[in-house]
């Protein structure tokens, strides 16, 4: 029944075209050849996204904690990146974007393990039908999240974990909280797949062919992950990198305590410079992930880096503002801290939503955000050293749940694609709020669940292989000598 | 001979040192150091979290000096370091039992 | 007649299609569509234009100031730049690339406010007929100037003006210097409407028709800002960027008279690493400011590269030679110098001259520029604290006429483009020195005399309303306890 | 006799299709028109090849000398990429891509000096027939390749050697050294060239047409560098660069001699922090320099990116565990030195092995370089301060003779290209291991001479005329008062 | 009047200061220093070479206090810096003859 | 008791620990200072702007000896700091009235 294809469930699911990513399936060579423009824009935005890693992401961390600890969160920054390198080509991209056959709803296979079948001839879908990237580019802009999202984790609980330890549990949790919840999210078959699925009901005759075409066209659009099932929108990762890895770091530093001191010493960052060179280039960064996640280079993703420019600066003076008034004096950790607040809010909203929408999301998730991390976190008391939950999961659930809004055509968004009704070219289909919010909340509450739950487990087991935490005197100390026998500087 | 031991306020040392060269002192010892006392700090903000700061930046100077050099340069050093405000600091005296030049080995007022 | 129309004033004007900017006219669906090779390359030259002012700019400056003065200068340079981004959407971008009506010659209008009518599937015109750009792009390379410009006037007053009152005049001054200035000198209609006009104008029969033709051709060329229909050549921002930024500095640290201990104390620079880091990543992102500025991805865009090299190494050395024949030592700041020296110098440039003129361009400029610094401006005695007007207005000047000597193909220039003679295709009038250097010169005067008044008479309001400068005790304290209750390291 | 085309040798020869350069010869303009996304690309690639020098490996070494060491390093690395910078245009260029006549084996000539008949309109060939770029663009990127290498040599005597001497040295050192190794590596006339000669002898009829036909391809094949024509295989510049610098750098620490408290003293990293943020930006600006070097954006280049990220995160992680387990600790310095030795050894094998042997040849790399840095080094006892030979010469090695292995489709490598059999289209020859490896070990031999021989003599001639070394006093005192009067941090 | 000088581990310096405050010595000055003594260091190794580290941080406080206060200062100091594990530090007491605050010029006692 | 004040060039220190080390002197205290005297400074020079700094970095040495030993620990740091050249800086030698280990609550000679 061509109602099903209407249904705002499935336009959801299809609006996930929208999503960072293409399918990984390999086109036959008779498949579109790749334009060279998206081809480079692609590379580009994938040095853009390792630079937010390092040595963006470990700067913005290493310059909040005290200076006998700024080693460690380098070290472990760099470390997961080269960690996740190894394991994303290893079995990462398969688990991620290949069927799973019977657990494809949650996780994908092994088909592709060691980028069996992929070489520099093979292509990736887009989201533009006939529009193909090389998929080693894709491989590559896709390695890229896997590697910052767990490094997003560190900040929660630094200065406390050991160096072992971490290492065990970030190859556990991307193994079983990251490439899964990016396999829900974003795997796919592709538009071309959809197009000619709906090609063949159309040009199907009735009876039996109507019945097998129709069939067809079921099993094309159930091949994805299960919230890309449900519909959910998400941009650029604001589930999959933000949230996932907000909650994960709220749990870590619940069971591994506070620090010695928190609450009475001055734990003030060592350097704020370091912090706001880590900020800009997360900034700057940041447009390979938004507007990259359009695997294209065209105007929605000159769309993409508009968005990721405004909700940003909205953010950062909500922030700056909000605690000038509040506090007295206007810092220069709210303005950047807000910013990020920013980035990540409109993370799965880049693509979707327009300027304006995005200028009203930023000043929302950064006045927010601050009453989060300056007010809530003191009143509740736990010890997330560098705010990993009150910004990323926070600043990340008010961006999925306003993308639900801001998609919206009559608030100036780009509206849901739709595959199927005109196959081979893309159309909007009709906005409907109550659907898509619910697929969207689904979607966060899925992803708490999945990263939440999934994480304590993991910790706990960590915790009885090496120990999660340093004694005393090596926190006393700092990380940097007790785990690493450095220091970061020696002027 | 003595050693004055003084705890100004940083941007103070340049007068403080010309002053002590004016009355023919031509060597001393600074050393950066934080106070604590009747002048108050600041507060500092980092995300939300206030930390009252009470530790406020200093310098010492120590100067050995022959005993009689000694008002003078309590003089010279109250008056080129004083601002009128809390915090201008302390001058302490200590005595000196013997100075050695390592250059030459010299001692006591030779030695200064 | 068809004679205004081979005069070399316009001649220089259409030569600015040599320009930065494009027109905002949205075409229509029918116009050509973008190059994803073009888009690719200016969302990367965005990228690179915002890392020049973060980090790049508020490093370098940074590390120039002492210690109590560095958060203040990264604070000041970041707000500043999501400040204006927010400016520039709402109101910015249309003041500054739309017909101003009867104040078009000055000041564009408000038909564009909250980028009406702007989306993902407008598009910019370029310099070459029939080739366009995603106008979202456009804007948004066009607002990373917007941000970086007021940003340059920071350093002049750095280490005593009042948070509160920069954030002042920054909205002001943007407002009523920057974007007047750049629509006098970037804005215009773009090649296809030229091209379109002059067709008309040929194709026309006698009398009446070829009347209207000449009427409408001439409406076509009169809508354009003022300089711009002088026919002043600038690349990349000499005037708009540089000279007028470097003359607002020069006017500021007038008024707020010199810092505590200028001349007396050791006000040596906190960080020279921050500041060559900042020099280098400054360096980086002007190839996106010059070479972006060519709006496509092409051999002029090459040579705007090359000239963004061998200007910049030149000036290096020429200031380093030379001071260290003056000072006896070769300094790194010397060298950085030199290098944002010769980057100034050759912006307005970039695209007209050729390799050989802009090593010859870089060496004058890093020599003057020197100079300068070292000794006029201790002569005269003012305190611009990071020496802006004599890096970026003085070596401003000397690119903008510069440009108007090296243009000459005679000396291995790109020559002066015409878009009238053949319509749809470019090509190069006969030069005329004496026209060119009067354009030149009026401009550079203009710039100087609207920014250097507009912003004395700007200063005052902020004076009168908030107060400019902090208290001596806030001023010894440093900045950033004082109003911003934060320090920049705590080692 | 076709047999000469098929044989090994020639293969190889033109295997160096897959080299870092095209010629430089300009073609007509009938020639192909450059795409515009391989051109948007190769800008971006040149930028990113100029951050790695400029702040990346300034930072890298700077923050492993001594604070007093800082400013030196930052500014001899900067004045030599300036100096470069200059060189490059005036004579480099040429001596390095233009047909040196007699001595075409080892030189170019002169005939693009100042470069003479370079300008907006040429273009360059790339490794796919029919495919070109804007010279200008390529002099640009392969003008950073001449920047970085003489760079990376400051590191082996880092902290002692005389700026003025440093100076004369590196003018001296890339004329004599770098150029003729480019050219003897790089130089070859392109895969139309070759086409169209090996067409000729295919279309040829027999007796005096063949021969003639024959003679032309044997003048076009033999219009390379010696190296070139030996068939060694260097995607991105194994020899030229690391192996080059490396050995210089050997030579110019055993001349100049061991710093004062070298084995005594505690001469630490003064800021491993800089040395993380320079590592960090040479990983990403190397995507620029491998995948840069295929001079498109096409599928190879990804595959050089995929490849210059695992091997990096491979040798990274060897390096780091290995360490671990003989010192008991990992440390952060062990961690990015890795990652530097992959990165050095995978340049060569870039866009010729496969993801899974680039891993191998990271965790190869990774662990050989240790062991030499930690062990091998102490026990021959030279100060190699910073690790030049150690790090690149070995890796460089390493590398150079992996690629011959890797290279083997067998193995997942890319294969020889052949350029002849099928004039016009790539074919991909048959993998002789004998020849390649003799080709690739021919190569590192006339490397390790040429530059180890001819640096030792500049050496000696530098310190004939201004002296190498700084005196005992100013070593103590710290090169950047003594040399540049300036100290890197006032804090 | 003596001048107690305290070499204590770092992380104790806010709870010797509170201690100080409770018997009424409002004013002290820190100094960072580095110590070396029966506390054995650590090892630092770079790319394989390793460095025997001795000196370790600790802080030096200074405090001036009249003659009769000084048993009580240095028991405050003893029982708020003691761990009880090498390293824990020293006090030393020396003789202070004159004290000046310079704000005020008030001598001895009162400068205090 | 006496307090060994000594001030030295920074490179020197290394050799100074180990002499005292050798004369069975096993605890000292460093301070990083900076230091005027006879010893000209240097001129940095900043876009053309010249500055004459005339404060030398130097390292302070305390050292709490027993009366007795003090001779020896003066030849010893005086050696060993010799360069010969102006700067090498001074000894000066205080009144120590008394020690105190704070881990034992030793008093004097034993908490040495
Ligand atoms: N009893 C003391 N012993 C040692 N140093 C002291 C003492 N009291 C004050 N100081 C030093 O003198 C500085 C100034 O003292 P404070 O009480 O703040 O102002 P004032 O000198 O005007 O009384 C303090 O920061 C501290 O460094
Ligand atoms: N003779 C001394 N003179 C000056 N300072 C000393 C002396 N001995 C020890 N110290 C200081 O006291 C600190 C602690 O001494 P140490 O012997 O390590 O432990 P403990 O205080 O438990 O005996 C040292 O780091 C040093 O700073
Ligand atoms: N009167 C003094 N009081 C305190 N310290 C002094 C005095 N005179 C010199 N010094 C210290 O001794 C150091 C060396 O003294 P200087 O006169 O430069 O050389 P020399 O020790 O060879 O005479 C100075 O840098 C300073 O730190």
């Amino acid at each position: 029944m061509m109602s099903r294809f209407t249904s705002p469930a499935l336009l959801g699911g299809l609006a996930l075209a929208g999503l960072l990513c293409g399918p990984a399936l390999a086109q036959a060579p008779a498949a579109p050849t790749p334009d060279k423009g998206d081809t480079a824009w692609m590379l580009v935005a994938t040095c853009l996204v390792l630079m937010m890693s390092v040595p963006g992401l470990a700067l913005f961390y290493g310059g909040l904690v005290r200076t006998k600890n700024m080693l460690s969160v380098l070290t472990q920054v760099f470390a997961i990146v080269c960690l996740v390198c190894l394991i994303w080509v290893t079995y990462g991209y398969s688990l991620t974007f290949t069927n799973g056959g019977g657990l494809n709803d949650f996780v994908g296979g092994f088909s592709k393990a060691f980028l069996a079948g992929v070489d520099a001839t093979t292509t990736a879908a887009t989201f533009s039908n006939g529009v193909v990237i090389p998929e080693l580019v894709y491989v590559c802009f896709q390695m890229t999240f896997a590697m910052i999202t767990p490094a997003l984790i560190v900040g929660a609980f630094a200065e406390r974990m050991k160096f072992s330890a971490l290492v065990l549990f970030m190859v556990l949790w991307v193994t079983f909280i990251y490439f899964p919840m990016a396999h829900m999210v974003w795997y796919w078959g592709g538009p071309d797949v959809v197009a000619e699925a709906a090609r063949g009901l159309a040009e199907a005759g009735d009876g039996a062919a109507k019945a097998a075409a129709q069939t067809r066209l079921d099993e094309v659009t159930a091949d994805a992950g299960l919230i890309f099932q449900w519909g959910g929108l998400d941009f650029a990762g604001g589930t999959v990198v933000h949230i996932n890895a907000g909650i994960a770091g709220l749990v870590g530093c619940l069971i591994l305590g506070k620090r010695i001191g928190y609450g009475r010493d001055l734990l003030a960052p060592h350097s704020l410079t370091m912090t706001m060179i880590g900020a800009s280039l997360l900034w700057v960064g940041w447009f390979g992930f938004n507007a990259g996640s359009n695997l294209e280079a065209n105007g929605t993703t000159a769309l993409a880096m508009m968005n990721t420019f405004v909700a940003t600066a909205a953010a950062a003076l909500a922030w700056l503002f909000v605690e000038w008034g509040a506090k007295g004096k206007p810092s220069l950790l709210g303005l950047v801290s807000g910013a990020i607040a920013g980035l990540v809010a409109v993370t799965p909203a880049s693509g979707f939503a327009g300027p304006m929408g995005s200028i009203v999301l930023g000043l929302i998730a950064g006045a927010v955000c601050y009453l989060f991390v300056a007010n809530v976190k003191s009143a509740l008391g736990y010890d997330d050293t560098l705010d990993v939950f009150g910004i990323h999961c926070i600043g990340g659930i008010i961006g999925a749940l306003a993308t639900g809004i801001l998609v919206n055509p009559a608030l100036g968004g780009a509206g849901i694609p739709d595959y199927v009704t005109k196959p081979g070219e893309l159309s909007i289909a009709a906005y409907d709020m109550a659907t898509v919010m619910w697929a969207q909340g689904k979607a966060v509450l899925l992803t708490l669940a999945w990263s939440g739950i999934g994480s304590a487990i993991l910790y706990k087991i960590v915790d009885l292989i090496v120990g999660l935490r340093v004694t005393h005197d090596e926190e006393r100390e700092g990380l940097d000598l007790a785990d690493h026998g450095e220091r970061a500087y020696n002027y | 001979m003595k050693i004055v031991m003084a705890i100004i306020k940083p941007f103070k040392l340049e007068e403080v040192r010309d002053a002590l060269t004016a009355i023919g002192v031509h060597g001393l010892t600074v050393t950066e150091v934080k106070g604590y006392g009747r002048q108050k700090g600041h507060t500092e903000i980092y995300r939300g979290a206030e930390y009252a700061v009470s530790f406020l930046p200093k310098i010492k100077i120590e100067v050995a000096v022959s005993t009689d050099l000694v008002p003078s340069v309590v003089d010279g050093i109250t008056a080129a370091a004083r601002t009128g405000q809390i915090g201008d600091g302390k001058i302490f005296i200590m005595p000196l039992e013997r100075a050695v030049r390592i250059r030459t080995g010299e001692t006591d007022a030779d030695a200064l």
